[in-house]
């Protein structure tokens, strides 16, 4: 069949592809891709089309998709804002609608352009100026005669920065310690109970069992109850204690072990 | 001073003659690589000299010479005329490359100073990348200046007395194509249209900003 | 000027003019951190140029000024005159890096002025000895705040005019926070995995720090 000579040369489409991406990637951002595009009119900045500065951008970003190109967030963000200026300006202004006209968004975005390109040619000119240490020469041999040796101790402001960085982030990745003065530990439980225990002699609640202070604020008494819990459990692996429970979430409770 | 037979702290030696004056600012600002203010000098030179006076004298016999008296912000100093960069070859340093994003920002920064990092962004349309500010910073071309008053009270970033020195201007005022700039509009920072409020407030900081660095 | 018309060698173009030789001499002396021989002045040269009667003219023009052409060996070199070395007694100066210890004692007192030394402690994580705290007030970048109305009325200590003067800042609210730092890529941490609230609150503490520093 003669038609699949007809197809595009594969290798063209995607050597045409690679360039694209290499295009999108060498331009720094939606505005500066615009002021290239806007270089093919071949006018005074001021007296650009948008409309038409649009429709290129707008072919642009169509290619890259049919190209499957990912695209950076911030072109299709300027792709939409485009088409939206094309609609005001293709169509009558609504009397009824506030907000700016498709005409002032139009000569802003051209004022932005026009400011961008301004900036790269001061840029560019400002580095063609001549340069201290290429056109023009300070003292090769600055003289300091010695007779007072005065030590200065200096830094720069970029020290100081970072200087307060680096604190600041050690700061960050102090490791977590949590609030302790809310917290009955179970080595205290432990040994609060073994203490008490040769005075006990019937069954009693676990909850009688919590030490003075540790019965009010709810946070404190789960605390002291998850701990004297544990001790009891150790207690009783010992053989010290035994423990009963008439049902599910019945009060626990414990005596101490006869013949111990 | 409009009398320098009675000057106004009375000294126990007269002040040197006008010449030993200008020999020794002449001394003082060879021997200094960087650039030495007017109170810097006149700190150095014996009590009752005018070292303004003095500093004209030198300047224009410097004149055309080899070697010129250059003024720096606040600052002079001397500085092969740029005429013979050329022979000196040998001495050339070789600064860092910087990148195009960090030429066009040093740019925007000395044009539009004081100016914020979001003004950066929007005049150039990207992000301005990690480590650009750093690398100016670093280069002591560009400082902090006055957090702009206006909600979040951001930093905003000037050029120093090192950038006028590394591109032989006397003052920002000096730079290429300003007033052209300026003229066109190309250094307002106008709002996008329908857009409100916080951006007027920059606008207005910013001009006063400007007015205040550039004008004299 | 002997022979301006047959120079030794024929060349393709003219001697510059003797001034103009001058001139380079001069630029090339002054740029030059070594002496210059006559062979390395006149190799730097263009062609058909007569290095040893520039340099007699050069000479003479500085003689009597507060720079002279000296010879230094073999070589050439300009140098203040001999007179006027007391000018220079006080420009040498030995300039060293500060301390970690001290550059950062001095970013603590200057984002958080007025600070106590238990404050900077607290801060630091260690203690600041006093040599550190002196070294500060002895270059004039700290001084004595007002006394803290807190039990033992410690002495807080503020950042100086001198300091702002060295650092290129207005005021010390114009120096950058931590979210400004970050952004900066000045602060490269990232928010410990699972812990993304303590970093942002941490944040927050930095900017409500600082304004109520700085409020007036």
């Amino acid at each position: 069949m003669t038609d699949d000579w007809d197809q595009p040369d594969p290798v063209a489409t995607r050597r045409e592809a690679e360039a694209l991406i290499v295009d999108v990637d060498g331009y720094e951002g939606p505005l500066d891709l615009l002021l290239t595009l806007s270089r093919s009119q071949k006018v005074d900045l001021r007296r650009i089309s948008v409309l038409d500065l649009a429709e290129q951008y707008l072919g642009f970003i169509e290619r890259a998709r049919a190209l499957r190109i990912e695209l950076a967030a911030d072109y299709l963000v300027m792709a939409a804002w485009l088409a939206f200026l094309k609609s005001r300006l293709l169509l009558p202004p609504d009397p009824s609608e506030d907000g700016p006209t498709g005409a002032e968004l139009a000569a802003h975005l051209a004022w932005q352009l026009e400011r961008l390109q301004a900036m790269r040619e001061a840029a560019a000119r400002l580095m063609g100026r001549d340069q201290k240490g290429r056109d023009f020469f300070a003292r090769g041999a600055p003289e300091a005669v010695a007779v007072t040796r005065k030590t200065l101790f200096d830094a720069s402001l970029i020290d100081l920065m970072r200087a307060y960085a680096r604190l600041r982030t050690r700061d960050e990745f102090r490791p977590y310690a949590f609030d302790r003065s809310d917290i009955y530990p179970y080595e205290a439980a432990l040994a609060r109970l073994s203490a008490l225990l040769p005075g006990m002699s019937d069954w009693t609640s676990l909850q009688m069992w919590l030490p003075e202070g540790w019965r009010g604020a709810p946070q404190r008494q789960r605390s002291a109850i998850a701990s004297t819990f544990a001790a009891t459990l150790e207690l009783a692996k010992q053989g010290q204690i035994e423990l009963r429970q008439s049902g599910t979430f019945a009060p626990l409770q414990l005596r101490p072990k006869s013949g111990s | 001073m409009p009398d320098d037979h009675s000057p106004a702290a009375p000294s126990l030696f007269p002040a040197p003659p006008m010449a030993e004056q200008e020999r020794m600012i002449e001394a003082l600002l060879f021997a200094c690589a960087e650039p030495l203010t007017l109170a810097q000098i006149s700190a150095r030179l014996p009590e009752g000299c005018d070292a303004a006076e003095a500093l004209g004298h030198l300047r224009s016999r410097y004149a055309g010479r080899g070697v010129v008296l250059t003024r720096v912000g606040d600052g002079y100093a001397m500085r092969t005329a740029p005429d013979l960069g050329w022979l000196m070859q040998a001495e050339r340093v070789e600064t860092r490359k910087l990148s195009r994003a960090a030429i066009e920002t040093l740019a925007i920064i000395a044009y539009h100073q004081p100016v914020t990092r979001a003004e950066i962004e929007e005049i150039r349309g990207v992000a301005v990348s990690r480590g650009t500010i750093d690398q100016l910073l670093e280069m002591e071309w560009i400082r902090l200046g006055r957090r702009r008053m206006t909600p979040g009270r951001p930093v905003t970033f000037v050029v120093t007395e090192g950038f006028l020195d590394h591109f032989g201007l006397e003052s920002a005022r000096d730079l290429p194509g300003l007033k052209e700039l300026r003229e066109a509009g190309l250094l307002d920072s106008r709002p996008m249209p329908g857009r409100p409020s916080d951006d007027l407030q920059d606008e207005d900081d910013g001009q006063i900003g400007q007015s205040e660095l550039f004008e004299d």
